[in-house]
């Protein structure tokens, strides 16, 4: 076993303990600082799979925007911080067979191709590629737009949602 | 080095912790949060596809860039409507979220 | 790339090190004389009152809701600014665009006065 | 006189040298490898967290004495006991009386994100420090990693949960209020520097620092004044520095979200406060004032780190200057100043600097000097302060009028009342 493998099961461990957490804790600012861990450890997946843009992204976007967000709509909705109230519905268990039927399935099918095992060597330019390929009409220059409509539009609407409720 | 079907499964754990928190869980905060494993889960899957075929074509850092424009504007939005009814029914219960049910 | 990295978490190792060290040589340094009145809350001398999970504004929530939105524009406006120099005219026009629509956002919202603190 | 020029040449590369000296000594110890290469990377791993530490050492001493100077009042050396030379040692005794204190804790904490949170701190804020350039070449930096200012930018983004963290399990209103505000500030003014960061990274066209640094034939500072002021002053936010010292805040807020928190656990959030400060610097000196370069620094590469820390420490005094001159905001006026005037002049700024640098550039065919080019950065900068000047003066002029027809009106209703 290579150390990057070792590296892959710790940052899988760092991943799946914290996922596990997030849907089982009870207080749910403690799900939330779980799912901080859990953002963590996929920032270091990507270090593997030589993406360090996207680790540093996770780290910007996720851990830095996205977590908080989230506990601060925690601390808004503080009523859900009484500790007797059940955590999950009552198909909880129905959820999780289904859950368990959709890994069985997609593990299955991951498992059972023959996927290239060697990957190319990084190119050193992959994120001038990405930034090339943004703004370029016969790539992704009208998605790159819409992004941004799609951008304006939460943050006007979730404003208007706050500001008005 | 690490086998593309690791990530893949790994990816495939992670979608299905967030299913069932979606589909189990009563709190409203804690279904987005849910949601946001399964776009995290989404996002592995495409870049571990852009790094083991050729790292020169960038549609799998493209798509993931996308994601988190996504993944953005749904937790704002989500989280947002969660805060607004909170403030108006004095619960996130989804289960006892029955507005629309009539 | 991967050898840069190992760096990265060598200095994570140092600095985790460091710290718990501090922590712990104040451990085993400091006095240890619990009592019931030292450990109450602190609240101006008077005993708390209520849970301190109170009812926080929304603002701050809308703060941090605009804070996301400009975060995601950063991560799709680095790789643009990356290959800036390797751009024609009009592919920097996008960008500028792009930008443009966000401050139109911004300038939106603050225009219907969600900005405000109120 | 020949060992006196070997000592010179020694001492002109002296860090890479003793480097070299010690991989040399474990060579010779006979290590494999990939362990010396292992042992190297921990040393100079080490070597980069501790060198943080001893700058906010002397910083904390020298940030008191200036204060005690400018406040004319009397400073560490001269406090009752004698604290060695110029009370130099007055920050050890401070650490030690921080280390000796009983360690309070509150009831009804949250106990593990309590008891995390003041690590946590520390180790985010010592991450940024692996970037940083200090001298020419790679061994003068922990790790030129090739996106070099999106990896501070995003540790100094993803540690913010640290202080809701120590906020919300402290139990306590002050601390929880104290966390929120402090968050909003912080990640309010990170959008400016974000903004400033990617218009250089613009001219750059490369996130690695040793190539921002490279690039500055003529320093940012000069080329792109208005990004140097937008992360000046956002940065003066982000390290609590005084106008904007709402996280504190002690006369309202009792000290914010650190409040529940004493000995070594405190001393754990003042001293990442104090790295905040210095790594800020780092960031600002090797973006807009050239880093590392200087005179002399071909002949001599310590010179380089000299230079650096130098103009680290003149960063700083312009913080402390505007620290200790400027009352403090109130949380309104912060988060206007922020989203009302830094990031909009950000926004314009970077499409200016962006549209103009192109359009000319493409325009001038063939090779544009560095200076030509500075020159033209230059002038799309005054042009962006003028119509700034030119925005806020109508502003101020109708805020004017309308306070005069206002007062006009109050006048009249009095003649008419009376």
């Amino acid at each position: 076993m290579t150390l990057q493998q070792i590296f892959f099961f710790v940052f899988a461990a760092l991943t799946l303990v914290g996922g596990l957490a997030v849907v089982t804790a009870r207080k749910l600012f403690h799900a939330a600082l779980w799912l901080l861990l859990t953002f963590f450890g996929v920032a270091g997946l990507y270090v593997l799979l030589e993406a360090p843009f996207f680790a540093a992204a996770q780290l910007f976007v996720y851990m830095g925007a996205i977590g908080i967000l989230i506990i601060f709509a925690i601390m808004l909705t503080r009523g859900i911080m009484r500790q007797d109230a059940p955590r999950f519905n009552e198909q909880w268990w129905l959820a999780g067979l289904l859950a368990i039927v959709l890994l069985v399935v997609l593990g299955w099918l991951a498992w059972q191709q023959p996927w290239t095992t060697t990957a190319a060597p990084i190119r050193e330019d992959s994120l001038h590629l990405l930034g090339l390929a943004l703004v370029d009409p016969e790539g992704f220059a009208l998605p790159f737009e819409v992004a941004s409509v799609l951008l304006v539009m939460a943050l006007i609407g979730a404003a208007m949602i706050v500001k008005e409720g | 080095m690490v086998p593309l079907q690791w990530y893949l499964i790994l990816a495939a754990t992670l979608f299905c912790v967030g299913v069932y928190g979606v589909l189990a869980r009563r709190n409203a905060v804690a279904i987005l949060m849910s949601v946001e494993l399964m776009l995290n889960a989404v996002i592995v899957n495409l870049l571990a596809f852009w790094r083991y075929s050729d790292p020169a074509v960038v549609v799998g850092q493209a798509f993931a860039v996308f994601v988190y424009a996504v993944a953005a504007a749904e937790v704002a939005v989500g989280l947002a409507l969660a805060v607004s009814i909170y403030r108006s029914r004095q619960t996130v219960d989804v289960d006892q979220l029955n507005l629309l049910k009539w | 790339m991967l050898e840069q990295f190992t760096f990265v978490g060598l200095l994570f190792f140092v600095a985790l090190f460091l710290s718990i060290m501090m922590i712990g040589l104040a451990w085993l340094l400091r006095p240890k004389r619990p009592n019931p009145r030292k450990s109450e809350i602190y609240e101006c001398g008077l005993q708390p009152h209520g849970e301190p999970w109170v009812q926080y504004k929304a603002q701050y929530y809308i703060f941090a809701l605009v804070f996301l939105i400009f975060d995601v524009e950063a991560v799709f406006l680095f790789p643009w600014a990356l290959a800036y120099n390797w751009l024609p005219f009009y592919a920097v026009l996008e960008g500028v665009i792009f930008i443009l629509l966000l401050a139109a956002a911004l300038v939106y919202v603050w225009r219907k006065g969600v900005l405000e603190w109120v | 006189m020949e060992f006196l020029s070997r000592l010179l040449t020694f001492l002109s590369n002296a860090i890479v040298n003793v480097g070299g000296w010690i991989e040399g000594l474990l060579v010779n110890l006979g290590l494999g490898e990939p362990l010396v290469s292992l042992a190297m990377g921990l040393i100079g791993a080490a070597v980069v967290g501790f060198f943080p530490l001893l700058v906010v050492i002397f910083l904390i001493w020298a940030y008191r004495k200036l204060i005690a100077r400018m406040q004319g009042r009397l400073g560490p050396n001269s406090s009752g006991t004698w604290a060695g030379p110029y009370g130099i040692l007055q920050t050890f005794a401070d650490a030690i009386k921080m280390l000796t204190k009983e360690d309070v804790r509150p009831q009804g904490i949250d106990v593990v994100p309590y008891n995390l949170a003041p690590i946590l701190v520390v180790v985010v804020s010592l991450m940024v420090w692996a970037v940083i350039p200090f001298g020419p070449g790679d061994a003068l930096v922990g790790t030129d990693l090739t996106i070099g200012i999106f990896y501070i930018l995003a540790f100094s983004s993803a540690g913010l949960f640290v202080f809701l963290m120590a906020g919300w399990s402290s139990n306590n209103k002050y601390a929880t209020v104290g966390a929120f505000r402090a968050v909003a500030q912080l990640i309010g003014y990170e959008i400016p520097q974000l903004l400033a960061v990617l218009a250089v990274v613009m001219v750059v066209g490369s996130l690695r620092m040793q190539d921002i640094v490279a690039a500055q034939d003529v320093m940012f500072l000069v080329a792109m004044p208005v990004s140097a002021l937008i992360f000046f002053l956002a940065s003066m936010a982000e390290i609590n520095a005084r106008p904007f010292e709402l996280l504190e805040a002690e006369s309202e807020l009792v000290c914010g979200y650190f409040v529940e928190y004493s000995g070594m656990k405190f001393g754990m959030f003042y001293l990442a406060e104090f790295m905040n400060t210095v790594a800020v610097a780092a960031i600002f000196t090797t973006l807009f004032l050239g880093g590392w370069r200087g005179p002399w620094v071909d002949q001599a590469p310590i010179l380089g780190t000299l230079w650096f820390l130098l103009k680290m420490g003149l960063v700083i005094l312009g913080w402390m200057f505007f620290q200790m001159t400027l009352p403090r905001l109130r949380i309104d006026q912060m988060l206007a100043f922020n989203w009302k005037f830094l990031v909009p002049l950000g926004l314009a700024n970077l499409c200016v600097v962006g549209l103009v640098n192109k359009g000319i550039v493409a325009a001038l065919v063939g090779e544009v000097s560095a200076w030509t080019q500075a020159g033209i950065l230059l002038g799309a900068n005054l042009v962006v302060i003028l119509a700034t000047w030119g925005i806020l003066a109508a502003s101020e002029r109708r805020a004017w009028r309308r306070q005069e027809t206002w007062q006009a009106a109050q006048a009249g209703e009095l003649e008419v009342g009376a």
